[in-house]
């Protein structure tokens, strides 16, 4: 059997997409998926807390979004790319979640890459 | 019997489909990554291959973890354009060819590989990035295409050497169709990056060379290359890069690379490589 | 190391569970079926089995066929019960045993088994009726499950073949689980009967005792049969008799059988087999 | 490769659900699954035609239903399992369906039978 991860090999500020962690997120990556329409992200922008009620987050998880808490939703299992749904709903594209995620502002995030304006 | 005429690993990056809709290919930003695709364009327009198989992941478009499949094949006439969260893109929609998607399925689930067969899937950034880099639409689509997605974000993923295989499989499938009938098979993803975690935004420019390197020369490294080694070198979302074995797995053992680019502006390095069977 | 205590091979014909749920366990048409059963219910609950892992297949419950899974294993702590087309049945919901399931998909899927794993999965007749059959719901169930779905309804199916190297799979991945960890096996479906075309109602009851022969003695020429023979010779409809591969697969070269049981009332042979691994 | 089906050994009164098959009764299996909650076979039942309207039959599928052509369904692609949904909104259930298909009425079958109470 060829392991493919090693729980031995913590990966410094990275958190694994495994089956565990995907259980752990289900409800935050099940309310991601779920903004796949400009209805679905209006009323989820409209009203949030009434929005999230359709799903079966813990009110853990609900308050990682209130407090738009990106990292402690990845730390809590969810998906990058189901998250980034939830964040650009409140303005956060890819590169400012990275950004948030890493502890910076987008600009001095922005000053570490060759070509700022590739966005 | 049928052909693989083209080899092709690419990356998907979402900005890219942005700067296109924009009209952006020529902008100091994007043309050295644009500009590296027109002869790729003209090879491919010569070529003229029947049928593109694009090997992708869907980043939440049409699959979720309540049923997340490890290997997905579309065998529809029709691929429509899919919202990913950001609105939907607007491009026509995808055509397909369900003669040879059904012969395709046949063939590998008969020689043990496990598909999920779709006959309803939408499109997203993984699988129309590399188009739109590679084709034109205008006026139509000039070709037909197979979408194959690769789970390649809930671990476990599909080791390398699964992915391999399964390129090695297609070829086959491929060799038992029609006469005449020729296929460009692409390897999408990646390159180095990571979107995820306090390490956002790490790079591996040195890795993405010796990759590109590799699975023309060898690729032996890289169908042994566990996840763990992957994650750790180019970055947690890189991981994806082994779905251009799956590409790599179709072609000859020894290839003739006809294109190759490489240009990292901004969290992902973006490559480009074309490949051509040399004929034993 | 963990050890598979019971292999199982079942029908689930849907009748049974309308028979089940109306109490007609001793009626002159259903004891010669349920009565059989009532040894193994005893045997299962001297065994004791940690999880029992139910080979089935969907009917339209779960998944249709715009994405349809080959091999679909369930990862969840609890299964609801669906509606079929006919109604809800009135049991409780399945419990399921999410970190043995993980384990199983990761040993699985690094094993070149290409599963689409479901976090979410609702169970229909063709799981529950073998639950039924063979656990008793009072007070609560009595061990946790797995459902393994395979596609047997939509050509191509996986070959038999393939079924039995999963279940030899399966059983690496119970040896290299916890200690004193003990699973039942089930394979489940059939046996000979057709449901549709005008060769509805065929029957072959000769086929389905040798088929219990070669279950238990020799697996062999099962492995080597085609879809094409066994919808010949069975019907078409009990192609899905290849789910039993599983099992088997899963238990050693040689095994013990504990109980057999035939019942051919209407349209479904309904067979019975129960083996335990005989350890060399 | 081992190919399991033999196209040159047709089973007779039998159609195999391939590929091809499934694309043809695509839009009838969709029909069929829906059926799965008391509201959907209750609208059904109540107004066909406008409940079909949903999916995308071609006027032959739809007249396959409404003349309740149970075998010709079969012979254009429905799944038996997805059909049975379809059928038993019609009070066919499965030996009812099987019987149409073989041409025979439901007592007739019955008499072919063991046990004719084990339904
Ligand atoms: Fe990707
Ligand atoms: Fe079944």
């Amino acid at each position: 059997m060829s392991q493919q991860l090693d729980p031995d090999r913590k990966i410094e500020g990275s958190y694994i997409f495994t089956g565990p962690m995907s259980q752990k997120g289900y409800a935050l990556n099940k309310l991601g998926a779920s903004l796949v329409s400009d209805d679905a992200r209006a009323s989820f922008k409209a009203d949030e807390d009434s929005y999230m009620e359709r799903f079966e987050l813990t009110e853990t998880q609900k308050k990682l979004i209130r407090d738009r808490n990106w990292i402690g939703c990845v730390k809590g299992g969810a998906n990058i790319y189901f998250l980034y749904k939830i964040t650009s709903v409140f303005g956060d594209s890819l590169y400012k979640l990275g950004a948030k995620q890493a502890g910076m502002s987008y600009e001095e995030f922005l000053r570490t890459r060759k070509i700022s304006g590739a966005t | 019997m049928g052909k693989i005429v083209a080899g092709i690993g690419t990356s998907h990056v979402p900005s890219i489909g942005v700067a296109y809709d924009k009209g952006q290919q020529k902008s100091e930003a994007w043309s050295p990554l644009f500009d590296a695709y027109e002869p790729v364009q003209k090879w491919l327009s010569e070529i003229k291959p029947d049928v593109a198989i694009i090997t992708y992941n869907d980043h939440g478009c049409d699959f979720f973890f309540d049923k997340y499949p490890t290997f997905a094949i579309g065998a529809a006439d029709k691929y429509p354009i899919g919202d990913e969260g950001f609105g939907m893109r607007q491009l026509p929609p995808v055509p397909g060819d369900t003669a040879f998607s059904w012969h395709l399925i046949n063939e590998l689930v008969y020689n043990e590989f496990d598909i999920t067969v779709c006959q309803e899937l939408k499109m997203e950034h993984g699988f129309l990035v590399p188009m739109n880099l590679c084709f034109s639409q205008e006026p139509s689509w000039p070709l037909k295409f197979v979408p194959l997605a690769v789970n390649v974000i809930q671990h476990p993923l599909p080791t390398a050497a699964r992915c391999f295989k399964l390129g090695r499989a297609i070829r086959n499938a491929v060799e038992d169709y029609n006469d005449d009938f020729t296929v460009a098979i692409f390897g999408t993803g990646g390159m180095s990056h990571q979107l995820s975690g306090e390490r956002f935004g790490y790079l591996n420019s040195e890795f993405d060379e010796w990759f590109l390197d590799q699975i023309e020369g060898d690729p032996s490294a890289l169908i042994s290359m566990t996840h763990q080694e992957l994650m750790e070198r180019a970055g947690v979302e890189a991981v994806e890069l082994i779905m251009w074995l799956v590409m790599r797995g179709a072609m000859s053992d020894q290839v003739e690379r006809i294109h190759r680019n490489y240009y990292v502006p901004m969290t992902t390095g973006m490559g480009l490589i074309t490949l051509e069977n040399v004929v034993p």
